[in-house]
């Protein structure tokens, strides 16, 4: 897929402190990711050698994050990993709204480049999806633009904020709904699309030049009759982390083998900025069941049904449950977590009992002492 | 080419022959240590944290794995514009081509790299050590003394002398003598095979080293020798901390259960001297409900539903339910079926042990597999092989070939 | 190591003796050519833009210069994570090392190499041509027509069918006969040294080579042959473009006139087809005031005092007030003397040519530099040389030594 | 100098069109290069490994430039490159006005970072130092803070935008003044100091705390007595560019085989980014005089006392004269220059004609087609 090039689009979700200083795409995930590595290691994975990640707030951390892009084998001579820095300051969601204004700000970029496809996806997505069969359906069906779904029958019953797709026999998308009250389908959107590139660039600059803002509502919507869109099923896992319980709920599907099986699958690996950490040391009275836990760790309590993250201290006969902990921090001897999510670098000092709910896990934020 | 003050030359040329079927098809260097490094990344790291980014590695004997684990240098911080890490093969001159013959010989063909780079001395390194020492602190203690050769020394035990290169030194820390694995040792300051040189001198010395016809070549038995005669100051620099030669399959696990000890005699979380190596790109290991892990080392990509303990687990392997394994060290991406029992076993990368195996935990006098490279009640099985289902490898065994009939004994 | 589709192999062992002083100390695909490029550029570049990022270079000729210009790959985008760019020596196995025995034999060497990244395809070239291709043109077409090998191929003049390996072809692009170095060529068809194999079938050919004793491990002369009579799919693969060998001192300069001619006969300056190398750090160029240049390439760090027509001037060259420079190509920090005169001439790198040096304007029976290899009225100077004031060199003359008393004629 | 960190302040001063879109750190120089390649390579060169480059507005053209720092050695593991992106929006003129806010902006860098002492420098000064010679005399006076100046007798009569320096025969800086009518000496202040990080810090500390915003007048002017502030006098070629007239005479200053030998230097050479052209061809009707041409132009036509920068075309029987022409701009057949700054990608069609003045160069922006 050389003749493709990748767009990450960075949310705006707000999720409580924990993306205070971050944008959503950099959230850490399952023990030694960031969210974006998901659906960019999906990307280089298929071959695609030119990605452009669109920045717009609390953009250092990804920066830092994405560094020269080597980690991913982006630091290209052409191509590479291209960060374009914020240009609008307007919350954006998914790519609906406000979405023109933000890929209009990479138009530079877009003409740029010499590939013939955009693939256009959020950051915010857990999985690992093979970009080559979406092109081949792409072409088969010979589409002008291909969008990505997955089926979800649960969502039905709930409000949510997804954008809901019809599609018939023939592939074809013949009804989008955003945010609908009763979803007439179970065929939710994943926000990734394949697009050819001057197609894109000319539907961007048609809205811009309409004052337009929304890439689906304003743009897609109202073509589906004269524009063959078409629905392209995703049938592996996805993790569509909006929300507080989404991110804990995701990261603790983690601990199922078969849908770590399915992300971290060999033949396309999930690529992540590298940390040089030793080995995790288990002391003796180390007591550990059900859990993900990365390098650098010190475990000498017991952890259980829990998250590990880089470099994390579980002191000695301190009790970790149903938790998830971010690098570096420390959890000292004695304490007691349960339902918790420790943001980097917090430390818990001798004896110190945290407790959420299952249905409410509690977030400690970056760095705080308790 | 610009300068560099010093340039680091890594001898990884050896076969490591003692190392049984761990280095039949791969350099020592190369071989796994310590959960997820290769024997290597401690000579490279040290490099790194001591500022020397101009490094040449010595090599002849299987450097495939070692070349493309080196590749670039990126892990190590050694892909730089000026300077960078060479992999520095023997190569054919105008007419002939030569094996390199010794350590000297392999530096003295190597004469025009180092001149490239004009320096002013040469840190003589050998790549299969587990040490962290800073060499900037070498190199000053060598600008301090005037000294044309300096050697890293450390006490050893009187007992393990004979091993050594020897060392009697005067007050001003000069050496006096130098016996190379001495029967009467004179003391128990041995040479740990880590020279400092100044470059001009060193490269005379290899140049009249070459023209001697009975000369081993060999930076021990000749070059240093060479240079005492002459009387040209040749100094020993005190190193205090821990190194290891791992050049047996014993000194090899000893060195992996010094990590696990509490609190460890060799650290690897030492944030201040990281080691530095070629990253697995897989996730965090996996511990189930039913595993139970004490005392031990895991790292990434691994699944643990048995019981491990003592042990060095590297990254990608698999230990099934029931499986327990005691005093191990396991190398990358094995596989150990269910019920399977280790003790003080090394298995080779990619090996797959099946279920109801037991390991190293008899003896028998009629062991068809015992091999004297192995010792001290160990059990070396190599890589690439399939252990079938409930066979048993009895104590002091070698196993170089998968076993396909169930049930047997090795 | 994740798969690579493709895996090139690039043959860089041989000593060019052809090309006389140029390659005494250096590899040929080291050679520089073009300005700022060293011939090896050309077929990275080529590897680059056809996506091809897994590369093994052959060597083990002076592999020195050739191994620290390659270093990390970085300039041709080759430091990648996944593959990259490796120098392959020759190495020792178990107990015997041995060198390349020919072009078959160096890829049988490297099996292991090739079968870490599990290829479909390998892609044999040359590291000593000059041209731009994009290989996936010709892999697409090795594909489309279901071969075994495909060989690329370009009309050569008629008369010079008898240097090349000449190819009968049927209407479906199949070879039909193959002729190395025919007295009596059936077409002009000429192979250009490069190859797409089906790396299973190109792996048991290859082993069945090397059992074989009579054999010379080439693949012109035995592994193509074999394929054709086993009836295996050897298909042609027509080439358009320029192409040149540079394998004697005369195409060499040849070569660089190519890209002097308007238009350029071969176009370094194609932005869609960038040649890579490892660029000098140098500032621009500074031609004062009496400088006079026509139809010539100049590059970084060059300083230009004197008159130069019809030339190629490699970086970091000087050339003094009243220098007259027709017809050359110079190679980088080459310092040229005031007055001097130089005609088809080649200098080496670093040489210092002194003031009123006439070189390669007249003939002489009794000129005792004279040397077969170089043709055509030339002359080659080789590089690190200086050539003192007012010295006479005569047309078809090699120098490979200094001169140091002025004045005198070679 | 390992033991060194380099922060360079980028500045805010406008010339004309040519920053419209670019810091002037960023300003194309000599032909290949950006202002900051010379004081960044200084830095490499003498062992530095790890310089933050503090920007403000306009940063992206600098940061398509520094890239990963791959080309200054700098893509370190530890250390390396960094690019601090910008807080605070105001007009921050040299290491002066508003620097204590910009430094203060890079407090976590600061503190993160292991080295002992700081070179701090704007990145708009033509030189080539070697910074070994300054920590020597630092250490060897002994200095809290070593300010590096150099003299110049011409500015006593203009009316300049310069700090000068009082230093006495002890090396000790003993007055400071800033932007005076009439300077009582001919010291000028290079905006280069070095100073130890943890007293950088502190001072910065200080300063925030009491709304102090500038680090010569609020903190190096008050404490010249009580700290010892001494100067280091730089004896080699400085090009301070800070206005269209300096930046046109610093580049034809380059003409002069003398400063070019000197800012060249092959054995503390000056890196910039990589561009990979091929050597600049000249057809047979080419006349070029004391010109520095870069690579990967081709020159058809006549070019006298000027700068060529890479990739650019001058067209049959063109005269181009006394003018800068950046990168792939074209120059058609025909057309007469005299004294003209060509930003990058200009076009002047055939035959056209622009005439400057030597004392009044005339600008064409970026991308403009004449």
């Amino acid at each position: 897929m050389i003749d493709t090039m990748g767009i990450i689009l960075t949310d705006d979700i707000h999720i409580n402190s924990l993306t205070d200083k971050r944008s959503i795409s950099a959230l850490p995930f399952a023990g030694r990711y960031r969210l974006i590595d998901f659906v960019l290691s999906s990307m280089v994975n298929a071959g695609i050698i030119n990605v452009g990640v669109i920045l717009k707030q609390n953009y250092s951390s990804l920066m830092d994050h994405l560094g020269s892009g080597k980690e991913w084998d982006l630091n290209r001579k052409s191509g590479g990993l291209h960060i374009l820095p914020p240009n609008i300051a307007r919350n954006i969601h998914g790519i609906g709204e406000g979405s023109v204004e933000l890929i209009a700000s990479a138009r530079g970029y877009l003409s740029k480049s010499k590939q013939k496809y955009v693939i256009l996806s959020k950051g915010n997505i857990v999985l690992n999806i093979d970009f080559d069969n979406v092109m081949e359906f792409h072409i088969e069906n010979n589409a002008d633009i291909t969008m990505v779904y997955y089926e979800e029958d649960s969502y039905k019953e709930a409000i949510t904020n997804h954008t809901f797709l019809s599609v018939n026999d023939d592939n074809r998308v013949t009804d989008i709904e955003v945010r609908p009250r009763r979803p007439k389908t179970n065929k939710v959107f994943l926000n990734v699309m394949l697009i050819d590139k001057g197609y894109l660039q000319y539907l961007i600059d048609e809205a811009m030049a309409r004052g337009e803002q929304d890439l689906v509502k304003d743009i897609l919507m109202k073509r589906t009759s004269r524009t063959n869109i078409c629905g392209y099923k995703f049938e592996g896992h996805v993790g569509d982390i909006d929300s507080i319980q989404s991110y804990y709920d995701n990261n603790m599907r983690m601990l199922n083998a078969n849908i770590r099986k399915e992300i971290f699958n060999s033949s396309r690996p999930i690529y992540t900025k590298i940390k040089d950490q030793a080995p995790t040391r288990y002391s003796s009275d180390a007591s550990v069941n059900n859990c993900l836990i990365a390098d650098g760790c010190v475990i000498e309590g017991q952890v259980k049904n829990s998250i590990i993250f880089r470099g994390v201290h579980i002191g000695k006969k301190a009790r970790v449950s149903n938790s998830i902990v971010m690098q570096d921090s420390i959890i000292q001897t004695g304490c007691e977590l349960d339902y918790m999510v420790m943001d980097k670098e917090v430390t818990v000092r001798e004896n110190g009992r945290l407790i959420g709910d299952i249905r409410h896990p509690i977030i400690i934020s970056k760095g705080e002492i308790v | 080419m610009a300068r560099a003050e010093c340039v680091a030359m890594i001898l990884a040329g050896g076969q490591g022959s003692r190392l049984g079927v761990l280095t039949d098809e791969l350099a020592k260097p190369a071989v796994p240590f310590g959960g997820k490094y290769r024997i290597i990344d401690f000579t490279l790291s040290n490099c790194t944290h001591s500022g020397i980014s101009t490094v040449g590695v010595l090599t002849q004997y299987q450097p495939l794995d070692l070349n493309t684990y080196i590749g670039s240098g990126g892990p190590w911080d050694l892909d730089r514009n000026i300077g960078g890490i060479y992999v520095l093969p023997p190569y054919v001159k105008m007419k002939a081509g030569e094996w390199y013959k010794g350590t000297a010989n392999a530096i003295y063909q190597n004469i025009p790299f180092i001149e490239k780079f004009d320096p002013e001395y040469v840190l003589v390194l050998s790549g299969d050590h587990i040490y962290k020492m800073d060499y900037t602190k070498m190199i000053k203690h060598h600008k301090k003394t005037g000294a044309v050769a300096t050697i890293a020394v450390m006490p050893v035990p009187w007992e393990e002398t004979s091993r050594f290169g020897i060392m009697n030194t005067d007050e001003s820390g000069r050496v006096t003598e130098f016996q190379e694995k001495p029967a009467e040792p004179v003391s128990n300051q041995a040479s740990m095979g880590i020279y400092v040189f100044d470059w001009k001198t060193l490269k005379e010395y290899l140049i009249m080293d070459e023209k001697s016809l009975s000369s081993s070549n060999d930076f021990g038995k000749n070059i240093i020798p060479n240079m005492m005669e002459n009387d040209e100051g040749v100094y020993a620099y005190r190193f205090q901390g821990y190194w290891k030669d791992v050049g047996t399959i014993y000194s090899l696990w000893e060195a992996n259960m010094d990590i696990l000890a509490s609190p460890p005699i060799f650290n690897l979380q030492d944030k201040n001297w990281k080691i530095y190596s070629r990253n697995p790109i897989k996730p965090p290991h996996y511990v189930s409900d039913e595993a139970e892990i004490m005392n031990s080392c895991i790292t990434e990509g691994c699944n643990i539903y048995g019981f491990v303990e003592n042990s060095v687990i590297s990254d990608g392997v698999t230990i099934e339910e029931g499986a327990i394994i005691t005093n191990c060290v396991i190398f990358p991406n094995v596989h150990i079926g269910k019920g399977t029992v280790l003790n003080k076993t090394i298995v080779g990368e990619n090996t797959i042990i099946g279920k109801g195996i037991i390991s190293g935990m008899n003896s028998s006098q009629d062991n068809p597999y015992a091999d004297k490279l192995v010792t001290n009640d160990m059990v070396l099985v190599g890589g690439n092989l399939t252990i079938e289902d409930k066979t048993e490898i009895f104590k002091n065994s070698m196993v170089r070939t998968s076993t396909t009939i169930g049930g047997g004994k090795i």
